[in-house]
């Protein structure tokens, strides 16, 4: 099934303002470049973003920061973005932060139809509050909740006309959980091939998760933190 | 004389063993791949997603699809694997991660950890500390033993929000090796020409201290 | 005249929608996969491992790494994807798959299905048909209206071991296309030359039947 | 680290009598025929073995069936095997059968730290027996448990010395999982290779999971059911 589509604009028909997505990336590393720039145009706005990080002051999840289309973000890091605490300071922007291995796992069980866990991390902690607690093997565990959206937007290095993605060395992070966890999947790639191009073997992300996919157009990736050793 | 940063990495380096995987985190507990001992292969994970974390990168060869759990560029070591964040914590929850080295605001007599939050300070977030502390084997803490003001961080019981309980099984300081035990802060090594009394002083909980207390050998 | 095998399948094929991705069960519902309709792009999910599931291969090409779920061997399309076993069922369980075609020893009026275990016999287990009932979005069943000796196979309430509550959605059989209703079974078509009254006397469950049913088209 | 042993004799050493064993395979396709036939030349009892299936009379896991090793059998289907019917009927061996889904995930979730967690398979079956029953989303649920097991007996295509493994084709099903719900696990590959040959973007299950590797030998592949299209 081709599930091609001409660019960011036309991916994210359909998207209104009020809707909850998932964005991959960690930092500003794997993140849909294209699809965050196209959401900033058509101004959407009250968007709940569930994503590990929250961007720079300019760039990714910055940018919709800026312009006040975020009402509420769920994420684990939140560093690095002076806008970001100030509207958090001044109560324009609520956010709940997850632990990051339990926000991975919350999202990869709200992919596979699994409505609820028990991991440890977070106990004894104000993570815990309101959260069931249950020993399990002489531990304290929390149950957490799988996590879903209205809109994944994900970024894979190679994909396919039938959505199949395969992500490239840390960009990948999570951007894979992300594309099952989406009522509708948004993949952008910077490799667009045809079916039967890629080898099934090595396929990260089946086709079946993604309903949209295009080549996205003139990558920044930006680094936040080069660090070299000359 | 209390160590400098890349004494407690030296010092916390000793602890490694063949063929163990590790989790460093952000700070002196990054600096500790520096110091890996000769004949020791130690396989370093990032909870972003990579296994076997190399040196930086040359300027001309940075990435920016290949970054560290601080955001940094690395680089990654030949057998190294690259995962999906769901796996990285799955290994690491999953008891495959031989030992977790990161840093402290405070430790408590019982193993308790505060390192993320300090209330009337803008919360950047936990991370991925709470997933580490609450499931690797054994728990080192990178630590100096006060803060800029002279406040102990090793103390009775966290005044700051906790980021696990119980967990930490080991403290490396600028001034000593500190053990938790059942019973409390155990005093194991001294930092070269720091006295036990000194140490003392310098910790709230209170510290367990039998028989002759060596010296960290640094050589 | 009731419908073969092939006539079963072929009628079932009709429901298929263009883009969908199915699965199909061992027995009648593999058979559904030569008559998928002329401009229908359908992709078939082995549970084992498979999204895109091919004809079978010729002799020579027989790749004992490459089989479906029923442990044939198989081909992959172009545009396949391998994956574990967790992966796949979390496609199924996460609503991923579109339809899901089975065989049963009994359907119910509520839905219900009984398809793995008979008293007395050998049990083989439920392999995946537990978890594909209990999460597909659609589910039809392929089957014999009756059994061997002429009882019902769609009954009041099953008296088997069940597979799945409520689940079943619409059933394929030899003699009608019959829906899961809240109100019970609704027939909705009959096969060429079989007439009401038989479908009637063949189903135990109470069959609602409201104006004209027309024949299924199967040209 | 080197993790290389010499043949699946050296690999079993330490394995004893009533262990618990994960073997991968769906069928016969994967199954870790050396590993398989090493534990048989060693002659170890009172196995209990959770693998999807049980082999045939005379191979995989029915090799092990008729010697008796076997104590217990934790599968979903068990099908294609008379000896198995057989021990099972005169109470030689002990079955528990589990849905596919639910049991890729309890090895998925033993790996994983995951102590429980709820899936609709089963709700209302007898496999719902002595399991907690709960809604969520308006649809009922079990709780079901993680496994774990002493060791993990795996089979990948190919792999490196650092235990990094690869599968082929449906030759994955159940091995990447149990790999990381062994104590010990035990990969055998068809081609070993030195580390750093391997693509690190195309590792199924990366080496923290792989305790011993080795390169199996006189691969037979059986199929169990040829069927073909001439």
């Amino acid at each position: 099934m081709n599930k091609v589509v001409k660019d960011a604009k036309e991916a994210i028909i359909g998207m209104s303002d009020g809707c909850t997505i998932m964005l991959g990336g960690f930092g500003l590393c794997g993140i849909p470049e294209n699809t965050i720039n196209a959401l900033f145009d058509a101004d959407i706005q009250n968007i709940t973003c569930i994503s590990n990080n929250a961007g720079v002051d300019d760039w990714g999840l910055g940018r919709l920061l800026r312009k006040h289309q975020l009402k509420r973000i769920i994420a684990s890091y939140v560093g690095e973005n002076k806008e970001f605490e100030r509207q958090l300071l001044e109560g324009e922007l609520e956010v709940d932060l997850i632990p990051q291995g339990t926000l991975a796992e919350r999202i990869r069980a709200g992919g596979a139809g699994i409505p609820a866990f028990f991991v440890p991390a977070g106990y004894g902690t104000e993570v815990q509050e309101g959260k069931e607690v249950r020993e399990f093997n002489g531990k304290m565990h929390l149950m957490e909740m799988g996590l879903t959206a209205d809109y994944a937007l994900v970024k894979a290095w190679k994909g396919d006309t039938h959505g199949n993605l395969i992500y490239r060395a840390t960009a990948n992070n999570f951007n894979n959980m992300m594309a099952a966890a989406g009522k509708i999947t948004i993949a952008e790639v910077e490799e667009l091939v045809p079916f039967g191009e890629l080898d099934p073997n090595y396929i990260h992300t089946p086709g079946v998760y993604v309903q949209r996919i295009f080549k996205g157009v003139d990558y920044e990736k930006r680094i936040e933190f080069l660090t070299t050793s000359d | 004389m209390a160590l400098d940063k890349n004494g407690i990495a030296k010092r916390i380096a000793q602890e490694l063993e063949d063929g163990y995987y590790v989790n460093l985190g952000i700070g002196i507990p990054t600096l500790v791949a520096n110091f890996i001992p000769e004949g020791i292969e130690v396989t370093l994970q990032s909870e972003n997603g990579l296994l076997g974390i190399g040196p930086f990168p040359k300027k001309a060869e940075a990435d920016p699809d290949l970054i560290n759990a601080g955001k940094q560029t690395v680089t990654a070591l030949p057998g190294s694997a690259f995962f999906d964040s769901a796996e990285s914590f799955a290994m690491i929850r999953g008891g495959h991660i031989d030992l977790t080295v990161l840093g402290a605001f405070e430790v408590a007599e019982n193993g308790d950890i505060s390192s993320w939050k300090i209330p009337g300070k803008m919360v950047k977030g936990m991370g991925g500390a709470m997933d580490l502390v609450a499931a690797a084997k054994n728990i080192i803490v990178a630590t100096t033993h006060t803060d800029r003001n002279g406040k102990s961080k090793l103390i009775k019981k966290c005044t700051l929000p906790l980021t696990g309980v119980g967990c930490v099984k080991k403290i490396v300081t600028d001034m000593a090796v500190v053990e938790v035990t059942p019973q409390g802060f155990k005093l194991v090594e001294r930092a070269p020409g720091v006295s036990v009394e000194e140490i003392k002083n310098a910790t709230e909980g209170a510290l367990i201290v039998e028989g002759d207390i060596p010296e960290m050998n640094l050589s």
